[in-house]
């Protein structure tokens, strides 16, 4: 009994420990990331870094969302070597709170007036409620899901 | 040998204070040879020599340079005249420095600087290495005996001294043709027999020696070869010594 | 030593600690990062806005103060900075939007 | 108007600049109108002094201009941090329409004057002042252009507002960018790097020739001008994306960043320098067989053979190590 | 090539001898020169390092302040105004400070007085600048009295002297608990002096700062950013006074030396045509000319900017502190931490010695041009 209890507790330990250690190594990025995209050095705008995690363990670094889709939309494209399937996990920092959140699942404004390092962006909530208010402060168009983001939407953006 | 024809230098050409300094002057001098220009003060004669030296253009005639375009930099080979009176400021320099030395009225020297550094300063521009044309100048110093002056400054030394000083300075680019401007007008006679005893040894070492005076020590010199007598800007006579 | 090489030599000599200021300043940047800002964790806690360049003058010690109608403030909405003040446009950005 | 101490010295070079421009083209003109070598004339000695001061002042121009092009490139991209959108010299300079031009008329002027200065080299070296004409019929060309790149820069410092919303390299450069230098940037690599090459080794090898024997100057002077426009088109093309290690990255000018290890001055001071000395053969190519300067022109343009040669080598040697290092391969 | 450095080599050292000459003449405007340098180069590092440290104290400053106006005023922040303020979107924290300022008739001194609730600042204990401490000398474990509201002695026992390497942010501070604060100034419960609030994304701030004025119509919120705009104009060359008039001290030197450069002495005219009458030739005057005006301007630039690295960053501006201190009773005892860069350095030399060396173009050709049988005349 005294066996189990320990060893829950080492393994819930070691998870927050490990997820704390993820998410620590995808808050920092390092100094000499670039985008991908457009070859900014992330690093400088820790406000909006985006990360693409793939299936070899390698990240890519983003500064904005609207990069982040652009590699995500034509992967060949940025990095001949990879495709769209390799990716496992995307990223985004949360508008609010700055706090990094699933690009999956979070809400999009799109066509506000906040401007990211590479102008027009796609700005990320975790709510919709957030995302609402921020329509409305932010003169945004549209709250945009993740399936519904598309080269057109990127283009437009450009 | 030096040919001048037809040289007229005129200033402040078409205003009303012109005046003709130099008017028409055909004449050649010999190289290897002592010759004076002699008249009045106002006769040209300095006027003259600035041409010949290369130190200002006439307004009009020509002036050729017969066997010394050796030290003539752009001069292709085997081309012995040289006209000198179209030629831009650059290369009258050039020739002048490698082919005249001065010796002035007032012996033109710099003050502030050291007898040696004297000497040396028309070998400055040449590009020369310094140590090269030291070691001439302290040599030219031992020649004139003022070696021991080397290191003084030119404010401090006698008439006689600072003489030897320019004449020691107008030797260091080793020129042709020495030209001299009233050397001894500011000197007493025994220091005027001096000068002449040196003029005479570059002679014997080979050199031309053009010398405008109105002080009969110097024109009537027996180691003069030729006269030219001046007056108005013009020759009036011209003639051999010899 | 010739007076001309002497010269090019302190020249050189100059320029190389010319050279040598940024490098100097960059090294006492990190030095007083690591130590000067760690000073004071209470200082840093107390979350201050203002240089302490002169105490006795309001307009010195806390330009931000707020008064829209005081000595020397120039204008009612601009931050307090004497006697620079009247060369500055009051900072009206981010204040006019509804 | 951005009031930068740097902003400000820029705008005082390009004062003192026009200032001594005009200055230089108002003798050019007297020179053009009243020169005759033939007279020894007091009008004629005063005209030759003022080549002297014409001389002095373009080779102050030309040290200024280029001292004035790498602080103006730096200063751009000092300034991209105030600019929504910027990350380096090119957001900064579209931020407003005068920018680019000021720019490459920098550049064109920096060229001019070099070459201007060869020629005048060259004339110096002439007994009988052979090339006075052309000299200065180029000088006044160069002084209008001079003064338009003064106005363009003040215009473009005026035009200097924060927080407008400009473009990134990212952009510019891109392919779809539909401009110009989107264009430049999408041209295919291989058919670039083979342009680039060829370019090269056409000049190099025309170089040699006209070193060692004396002849197909023109060749040379061509090929280096169209090289020096290969070249260019090339770091847009392929040449900064082995730098950046980045497929789609096509900025000249994050190469004069310090994360680059400042590698684009290197590239760019080699590029110009073989550009001027380059053109500067060709310019004095009509001119070998000018009576005195028959024997004058040609030890000059081996001279300056040598130096546009040397850049060109460095240039391209560059070029190879870093697309051998480079951590990205374009052509497998 | 090797003649040609010969040639530069000989002329240098005929200049060189030549400035000596002239020792008093080229002294006075070397010094001239130098002292102008130095005075721009100071103010620029000066300015540059307050800047930088003014930046680094706001880095940890609240990204918002929000203070209340009566009649135009400045009053304080009832609490219920925080809690609204942290319902807005994007807000993360709302703080309410305590803070004010204490006139110390003893001495004339200012203090800021702030209340701090760190848990280490207990009741009666107070943590004090470096300023204070110096004026009222003071050292750990003494008791400072401070006269309240109603002239009852308050006292308060040294806890801390902050360390005067922080005396640019703290030389004026004395930091007490909330109690000691509200019993000092009898200070309302329930108000503060004003809200510093904390937006976590900084891009919001502007936002949340509009709807805070729609809220509160007497509210008045300051950004950091503008906080920080504010500090770099003042600081900045347009800001400064001075800078204007080291432009014109620059500019009446230039004028100066213009002046010394065209009116060659007698004596200097008769030098340059002995010297081209015994074959230097215009260029050569005018290498002359120019060796003349490096060595003047680099040596002039050299020393300066070394010499105000010295004043500002070893000495700490002994000449601007004169100027900022007045009569000041506190005044910081602050080292600024360099802050040069070959950027800077670059521009600073574009500034001074490009106008110096046009100016002098004209002039020194003049003087080049003198006839060379010039010197056969006299």
């Amino acid at each position: 009994m005294k066996l189990i209890v320990t060893a829950v507790v080492l393994f819930c330990l070691l998870m927050v420990a490990s997820s704390f250690a993820a998410e620590m190594g995808a808050d920092s990025v390092p100094p000499g990331a670039k985008c991908p995209v457009c070859g900014m050095f992330v690093a400088k705008y820790p406000d909006w870094t985006a990360t693409v995690r793939f299936k070899d363990g390698t990240i890519a670094y983003y500064d904005g969302p609207k990069d982040m889709f652009s590699h995500y939309l034509d992967t060949a494209r940025y990095t001949p070597e990879k495709r769209q399937a390799d990716i496992v996990a995307l990223s985004v920092k949360e508008y609010y709170l700055l706090t990094i959140i699933n690009a999956r699942s979070a809400f999009f404004v799109y066509g506000s007036d906040v401007y990211g390092p590479m102008g027009s962006e796609l700005i990320p909530f975790g709510t919709e409620k957030d995302a609402t208010a921020f329509k409305l402060d932010h003169k945004g168009k549209r709250i945009l899901r993740f399936n519904e983001i598309t080269r057109q939407t990127i283009k437009s953006l450009n | 040998m030096i040919e001048l024809s037809g040289i007229t230098k005129s200033f402040n050409s078409g205003k009303a204070n012109q005046f003709t300094a130099v008017d028409n002057v055909t004449l050649v001098i010999n190289p290897k040879q002592i010759t004076v220009f002699k008249g009045p003060s106002g006769s040209g004669k300095t006027s003259l020599l600035t041409m010949i030296g290369c130190m200002a253009r006439p307004t009009s005639g020509r002036i050729f340079l017969r066997g010394v375009a050796a030290a003539v930099p752009f001069q292709q080979d085997g081309v012995e005249v040289v006209e000198i009176t179209s030629l831009p400021e650059r290369f009258l320099n050039d020739i002048r420095r490698s082919t005249f030395g001065f010796i002035f009225q007032q012996f033109n020297l710099v003050k502030g600087i050291t007898v040696l550094e004297n000497v040396m300063l028309p070998a400055y521009p040449t590009g020369e290495g310094r140590a090269d044309f030291r070691a001439r100048a302290l040599k030219l110093l031992e020649q004139f005996d003022i070696v021991r002056l080397a290191g003084q400054r030119v404010e401090l030394l006698s008439g006689g001294e600072l003489q030897r000083v320019a004449i020691a300075r107008a030797l260091i680019n080793n020129p042709s043709i020495i030209i001299a401007d009233e050397p001894t007008a500011h000197l007493d006679s025994k220091l005027s027999q001096e000068f002449m005893t040196i003029v005479g040894c570059l002679k014997g070492e080979g050199k031309s020696v053009l010398i405008a005076s109105h002080d009969p020590i110097v024109f009537d010199s027996l180691l003069v070869d030729s006269q030219v007598e001046m007056r108005d800007g013009a020759v009036v006579n011209s003639r051999s010594c010899r | 030593m010739r007076r001309s090489l002497q010269f090019l030599l302190f020249t050189s000599f100059g320029l190389l600690i010319l050279m040598l200021l940024p490098l100097h300043a960059h090294r006492a940047q990190q030095l007083s990062v690591a130590e000067l800002r760690g000073q004071s964790f209470l200082l840093k806690s107390l979350q201050l806005t203002d240089l302490c360049l002169v105490t006795e003058a309001r307009y010195t010690r806390h330009p931000a103060m707020a008064d829209r109608h005081s000595p020397f403030q120039e204008h009612p909405v601009a931050l307090e900075h004497f006697p620079s003040g009247s060369l500055i446009l009051p900072p009206l950005h981010g204040r006019d939007k509804p | 108007m951005i009031l930068q101490p740097a902003a400000l010295a820029l705008q005082l070079i390009a004062l003192l600049v026009s200032l001594m421009g005009i200055f230089a083209g108002y003798y050019g003109i007297k020179i053009l109108g009243h020169w005759d070598p033939a007279s020894g004339s007091e009008g004629q000695l005063e005209l030759e002094r003022r080549t002297y001061l014409v001389s002095t002042i373009m080779s102050y121009i030309l040290s200024f201009e280029l001292m004035s092009l790498f602080l103006f490139i730096y200063t751009a991209d000092d300034l991209h941090s105030l600019f929504t959108g910027a990350m380096c010299a090119a957001g900064t300079l579209a931020v407003n329409s005068f920018g680019y031009p000021t720019l490459i008329l920098k550049i064109l002027n920096f060229l001019l004057a070099g070459v201007w200065l060869i020629v005048n080299h060259a004339d110096n070296r002439g007994y009988d002042y052979p090339l006075i004409r052309v000299k200065y019929r180029l000088l006044n060309l160069v002084v209008p252009l001079l003064l338009l790149e003064s106005g363009l820069l003040f215009a473009y410092f005026a035009g200097l507002k924060p927080d407008i919303i400009t473009s990134c390299c990212g952009s510019l450069f891109s392919h779809e960018s539909g401009s110009f230098s989107g264009d430049l940037a999408s041209l295919p690599h291989l058919a670039m790097q083979i342009a680039f090459f060829s370019g090269m080794a056409i000049t190099l090898a025309s170089g040699l020739f006209f070193y060692l024997r004396g002849r197909t100057g023109y060749l040379f002077s061509i090929a280096v001008t169209v090289t020096f426009l290969i070249a260019i088109a090339s770091i847009l093309s392929f040449i900064s994306l082995y730098f950046y290690e980045l497929p789609t990255h096509h900025c000249p000018f994050c190469l004069l960043q310090k994360e680059y290890g400042y590698i684009g001055y290197l590239l760019y001071a080699t590029l110009f320098g073989g550009a001027v000395t380059g053109i500067g053969v060709g310019v004095l190519m009509p001119f070998r067989k000018v009576g005195s300067l028959s024997s004058i022109v040609p030890a000059i343009q081996r001279r300056l053979t040598l130096v546009a040669f040397v850049c060109y080598l460095m240039f391209t040697l560059v070029t190879i190590w870093k697309m051998i290092f480079s951590g990205l391969k374009l052509v497998p | 090539m090797k003649r040609a450095v010969e040639r530069h080599l000989n002329i240098l050292e005929f200049t060189l001898a030549s400035l000596l000459r002239r020792k008093v003449k080229n002294l006075s405007l070397l010094t001239m020169y130098l002292l102008v340098i130095f005075m721009l180069a100071s103010l620029v590092f000066f300015v540059t390092a307050l800047k930088r440290e003014a930046a680094m104290i706001l880095n940890d400053a609240p990204d918002m302040v929000v203070q209340r106006l009566v009649a135009g005023r400045q009053d304080l922040v009832p609490a219920e105004y925080a809690a609204e303020i942290t319902r807005i979107r994007g807000v993360t924290a709302v703080r309410p400070r305590l803070w004010g300022y204490y006139y110390d008739a003893l001495n004339g001194a200012n203090y800021t007085v702030m209340a701090s609730d760190d848990p280490n600042t207990t009741s009666d204990k107070a943590a004090i600048g470096a300023g204070v401490a110096k004026v009222r000398n003071l050292a750990v474990g003494d008791l400072l009295p401070l006269i309240s509201y109603d002239k009852a002695p308050l006292m308060l026992e040294i806890g801390t002297i902050f360390p005067s390497a922080s005396d640019l942010i703290a030389a004026d501070m004395i930091v007490i608990s909330p109690r000691d604060f509200h019993q000092l100034f009898n200070f309302p419960s329930g108000q503060a002096t004003d809200l510093a609030v904390s937006v976590r994304n900084a891009k919001e701030l502007p936002t949340v700062a509009a709807k805070i004025a729609v809220q509160f119509p007497d509210s008045r919120p300051i950004l950091k950013s503008e906080i920080l705009r504010t500090y770099q104009s003042v600081f900045d060359w347009r800001g400064g006074m001075a800078l204007l008039i080291l432009a014109s001290s620059l500019l009446s030197f230039i004028i100066f030396a213009w002046d010394k450069a065209t009116g060659l002495s007698a004596e200097e005219r008769k030098e340059i045509g002995i010297l081209k009458s015994i074959g230097w030739e215009t260029s050569d005057v005018l290498l002359l000319k120019f060796w003349e005006g490096i060595v003047i301007s680099l040596t002039a630039f050299l020393l300066g900017v070394v010499l105000a690295y010295g004043h500002v960053f070893f000495l700490s501006a002994p000449l601007f502190a004169q100027v900022l201190k007045g009569w000041s009773v506190i005044y910081p005892n602050f080292k600024l931490v360099p802050v040069v860069n070959a950027y800077q350095l670059a521009v600073l030399f574009f500034l001074t010695v490009v106008p110096y060396t046009t100016a002098t173009i004209i002039p020194c050709w003049r003087a080049a041009t003198i006839d060379p049988d010039a010197a056969m005349r006299y």
